[in-house]
């Protein structure tokens, strides 16, 4: 992330990095350190601690030209932004008839598994796929996210980037010097198989990696990482599908309404007839994430999707 | 500078009441500047009372009503540069007319029709924004970018007595106040929010009070004195422009129409008063002071008057006679690639519906804005 | 809906209501008209302008022991307060062990097709849905909105009830009179038929209804008002498509992460081997919600339903 | 009635620094209230130390320390009586000690173990609201629901500088001011939002200048001054309860501390002015007040501090001896019937996880709160 923002910053002056405690301390989890001493106070700029604000302002930054990266410092803290999110950003470009562009990045650490106290776990992406005008990604990998915030801050439209933290402290992993992007819209085959296939994206692709290989003597799963929730990559998800005839999806957030039931639903309406069972969805629980001495019984455990795949293979 | 703390209690006023109160010089404003503010109020009077109209007739929507706001939106209008940005809000709704935007467009907005889209960056005015209070951040952001670029260019946002009570309001005022923004906080303190009255809405003294909280300097002003108006915007546009930060002014009348078509205000609201302050109607009061100074003639009067009249029916006709809005555009702004990313979901519309036909604003029971 | 006020502030003196423009005037919508006269200012309260005010404030109320019934002027005025409903509302029984409820109520006009300017269309209800610890209702007859209201304000949990705005408008339905209940979580079957399943809700419905008479030469059409989407009557979705094999899901919102995608996931997973084709969903775009010179090609219409049944019903 | 307009600028201070500037008389607090004033101020220091060397050894999670801002809470909530609800901020995690809860309860909070709920009711004390400024529009409720209801109860929020830039600030403290709900608007000010200085927060010369904004009284205090804020505390108390509405309380001092134990101040704070402010800590200084009047022994400071020790030796105790959460609790609470509705989901991680065992704080960095 922070050789992202570094090369963005370098390559486009209107590039701007916003947020609250993003320059002095460099971040919270430090992904924008260094830029303020390197590109000054107006380029990364601490934030009044409001989060409509920041998101407000970053309109009319747009508006004026820049490309604002507005950093949301948790997940749940996002959440006062919705309504500018919903209201304005989301349809700006609308209103303008396509006059004006609105080409800012709203990226956030996401997700559970960090043993921290309440609101700071959540996984709120449908909050944000559902919001048309809004395009969402989420890496799974820290070369996805260097590349995926680079597309993010280069693309015309508003786009979310949600940042799983257990990336920000999983192993370090070789990511590309220098610019790199990966295209928005398509999805990644992390692992080849025939008999199953695993939805996943964000810090679920690890743990269906690790599943995959807690069922390896039993089926040839495939693997596919979303990576960009909206535009979907349908083509992708359709063709593991027809290949494996067999899905089953993972996702951390809440399931009513999760993205997994829209990929699902996408399944039943264009897959119905590659579909040999029924399309399982291994999610979070509709209740409020919990204390973090419990949280590994909420999150999706490899225990749940092998029994899932499991399930699913005997149908 | 200005003074921060406290805002100010009394309200500015240049125009006075004939004899018993005399009117204050206006300095560095000559007489064609006058007549130009002049032609500005007549034009948004004579949109706003052709629109209650239009709309009694069934040619456009619901429509918010901005009789007797006409000297803010004016005045207001009158203190700023071509370069600098307006944000109104839906009572604002007609002021890119002062900016050269056709009344079709204007028209169109309040008809449904795409053709009220506008693209802001061709008036500096933003789009008409509806959630209250939400427009301020953007404002901020506009002004406190344009300094960042190094561009000279101010920016006013426009809202009511009870946008000040909403989140955004606060944030985007301390955003312009932390960053300093060259923005102008302009609320229209109407003492009403639909049928909430202004005692309902805050314990202030006065809504000026709230720059205090902000850092920075309050003012209030008499909102129906178009030149007080436009005295106190100039000032705060000085302010601004040399690198001051923002400025709230509180332009203070009483609403003495409805709060839109939809709205019925005798449940709630005290008729008399109305009538009183339908006496002290802005634009009349202008006219007397022109033609106390002896710059207005019966001839201008009604050639300008004309002018307005005659915009607003080439106005309607022109949005009249827009052709009904394909349904592409459904899809086709919605992202950079709109019309690619929904290619299949407009072919599946064309198939089903054939073209598109216009439609009327609906009968039944009229929605509130 | 009126009514359904009127009898639960009668019956228990806890209840409250509150919102902007809702005394003195009644509400836009005159769903508390006679309210402010009957019960006095402090039971039926005009706020300041500010939902996260108006629902945050509710949270303190009912800590103090009221049962608040708050409404939000339009659906796209409710955004900001989806803050203290995602962090606060959903989660403080939870966060309480249990000590303490919050039956508060969120009512709201809903939904598009009324000939209005920007953002007093929109169909939130997956911002809701998808939040933990709220339940959500949304009425297709004026009876329903009364009985759903009732039972809305009797819930020991947070409840959102969207009134479809054509209801408001709609023709004067016989509605019972006095104390009248709608339990949560039971769907109505509006019509029964054997070879296709609408399942659709708010307004719909009516829609719905409207479309199975189009088709009636040609099937026998069954229709699903789900009513409560949380919690959902599943027995009762999944009967239908049990007995007629045929889903075609009719919503008005987004399509992305719509309420259709959990229905259509929900059949994906359990009624797999009852689908006799695709689970289709007739929805809004993933657009903001147009000008309404255009809002008809929007919204669903008849002939998107209907063309959805026959493609079904000849898959 | 206290004044409304202008805030107060003066920081108000009741104890002085020996000879150079004289303690100030406080009337109405005899002995024994003052040494229980020491008692709370103890408590918490000794609960803030011992919970940073917790978890330096891995016994609890992030913890957000709230060194020197102890005489605020004691002080404060000193000012209440039983009836009167808090509701706390992340800093003011352990506050429900003073209304009598188990340490243990407040530890267990910070491990991530659901022995960290209470039910509000028992204490009168909210739950500790993590996101910023959220919980004063719930303060407000509460304050104008008891009122309402005719009960006599008074609520008190705490939050801090950075949360007066939220919209939920600005929106609850409104709420109350308009509702005349019987609220403190208690703001901590110690300059810091984690890294973000207050210059960088607001433009406003005070804090306390806010309040003029809403039409209640702004109070400045010294927030290392136990009795000044005590006496502030009191007085807005007394207002409130009169039905004269909220009072905002600026209490004024500099973050000493790192935010929470997750973050490092060095990178971005003024070193020698935390070593500065470090000199002026608040217990000490209370404790030195006290032995000027005489009324603190050595022996009963000794076995005040003795008692807290041992209050924090139980409840580290006490929360490491809490059984492993049991994983219905995901379930049960969430709504009111959550054990039956959820009851199939528990069905099914019950057969795939049998128990569940007890997690300790990860190792990794760790995470800001
Ligand atoms: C966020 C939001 N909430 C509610 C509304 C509905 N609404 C439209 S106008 C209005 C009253 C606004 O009053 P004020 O700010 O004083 O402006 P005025 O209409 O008097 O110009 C309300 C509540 C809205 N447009 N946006
Ligand atoms: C809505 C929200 N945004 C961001 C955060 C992350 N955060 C935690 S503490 C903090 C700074 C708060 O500063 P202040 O209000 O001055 O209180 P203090 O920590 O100094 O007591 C921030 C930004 C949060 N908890 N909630
Ligand atoms: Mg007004
Ligand atoms: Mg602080």
């Amino acid at each position: 992330m922070n050789d992202a923002l570094h090369v963005e910053l370098e390559r486009d002056d209107s590039v701007l990095v916003m947020g609250e405690d993003v320059g002095r301390a460099g971040g919270v989890f430090r992904a924008t350190a260094g830029l303020r001493d390197r590109f000054g106070p107006d380029r990364c700029v601490d934030t009044p601690l409001a989060e409509a604000g920041i998101l407000g302002t970053a309109v009319g930054l747009c508006m004026a030209g820049w490309r604002p990266v507005c950093e949301m410092q948790y997940d749940a803290f996002s959440y006062p932004c919705l309504d500018q999110l919903i209201t304005h950003v989301g349809r700006y470009r609308w209103r303008t008839g396509g006059g004006m562009e609105f080409p800012v990045t709203i990226r956030m650490p996401y997700g559970g598994g960090v043993r921290a106290p309440e609101l700071h776990d959540d996984s709120p992406e449908t909050y944000y796929v559902h919001t048309p005008g809004v395009k969402v990604a989420i890496p799974s990998t820290p070369a996805d996210a260097k590349g995926l915030l680079a597309a993010a801050i280069r693309d015309p439209d508003p786009v979310v980037v949600l940042e799983p933290k257990l990336i920000y402290r999983g192993v370090a992993e070789e990511v590309p010097e220098g610019e790199h992007v990966v295209p928005l819209g398509r999805a990644r085959v992390a692992r080849e198989g025939s008999d199953l296939t695993l939805v996943a994206y964000g810090a679920m692709v690890a743990l269906a990696e690790r599943a995959a290989a807690g069922l390896a003597d039993e089926a040839s799963v495939e693997i596919v990482d979303v990576r960009t929730l909206k535009p979907l990559d349908e083509e992708a998800l359709l063709a593991s599908a027809a290949k494996t005839g067999r899905v089953v999806i993972v996702q951390e957030a809440p399931r009513t309404c999760g993205y997994g039931a829209e990929l699902a639903a996408i399944l039943a309406e264009k897959a119905i007839l590659d579909l040999r069972g029924p399309v399982l969805r291994v999610t979070g629980y509709d209740v409020p994430y919990p204390y973090w001495q419990i949280e590994d019984a909420y999150m999706p455990s490899i225990d749940r999707v092998v029994d899932a795949a499991r399930k699913l293979l005997e149908f | 500078m200005a003074q921060v703390f406290p805002a100010e209690r009394e309200l500015r006023r240049v125009i006075g009441a004939g004899h018993s109160v005399p009117d204050r010089a206006l300095e560095g404003v000559g007489e064609r500047e006058l007549l130009e503010l002049y032609r500005s109020l007549v034009l948004l009077r004579t949109y706003d009372e052709r629109s209650v109209v239009y709309h009694r007739q069934g040619r456009i929507g619901t429509y918010a009503i901005f009789w007797n706001h006409e000297a803010m939106q004016a005045g207001a209008v009158h203190a700023l540069e071509e370069q600098d940005w307006i944000f109104p809000s839906y009572r604002e709704s007609a002021i890119g007319l002062l900016r050269g935007m056709p009344a079709s467009t204007v028209l169109s907005w309040w008809r449904g029709h795409p053709a009220g889209w506008w693209n802001p960056a061709d008036y500096n005015v933003a789009s008409i924004c509806v959630p209250i209070g939400t427009h301020v951040p953007h404002a901020a952001g506009l002004a406190w970018g344009k300094r960042l670029a190094g561009e000279d260019a101010v920016a006013i946002a426009f809202f009511g007595d009870g946008a000040t009570s909403e989140g955004s309001f606060h944030e985007g005022a301390n955003f312009a106040a932390v960053m300093r923004a060259p923005l102008i906080l302009f609320c229209n303190n109407n003492q009403w929010a639909i049928s909430t009255p202004l005692d309902a809405q805050t314990r202030a003294e006065t809504l000026a009070d709230k720059a205090v909280g902000y850092g920075m300097p309050g003012v209030r002003v008499d909102g129906l004195d178009v030149l007080a108006v436009y005295e106190a915007t100039r000032e705060a546009v000085a302010r601004a422009r040399a690198g001051d930060g923002p400025t709230f002014i509180e332009a203070v009348h009483y609403r003495a129409a409805p709060h839109a078509t939809a709205d019925d205000p005798r449940v709630y609201i005290d008729l008399e008063r109305v009538e009183e302050e339908r006496q002290r109607e802005c634009v009349g009061r202008y006219e007397r002071y022109l033609r106390r100074l002896g710059v207005l003639s019966d001839e201008q009067a009604e050639q300008i008057r004309g002018e307005a009249a005659e915009t607003m029916r080439r106005g309607i006709a022109q949005a009249e006679a827009e052709p009904a809005a394909d349904v592409a555009l459904l899809f086709e702004h919605a992202y950079a690639d709109g019309r690619v990313a929904f290619a299949s979901e407009l072919a599946e519309l064309r198939r089903l519906t054939g073209g598109t036909e216009a439609v009327e604003p609906d009968e039944g029971p009229e929605v509130q804005v």
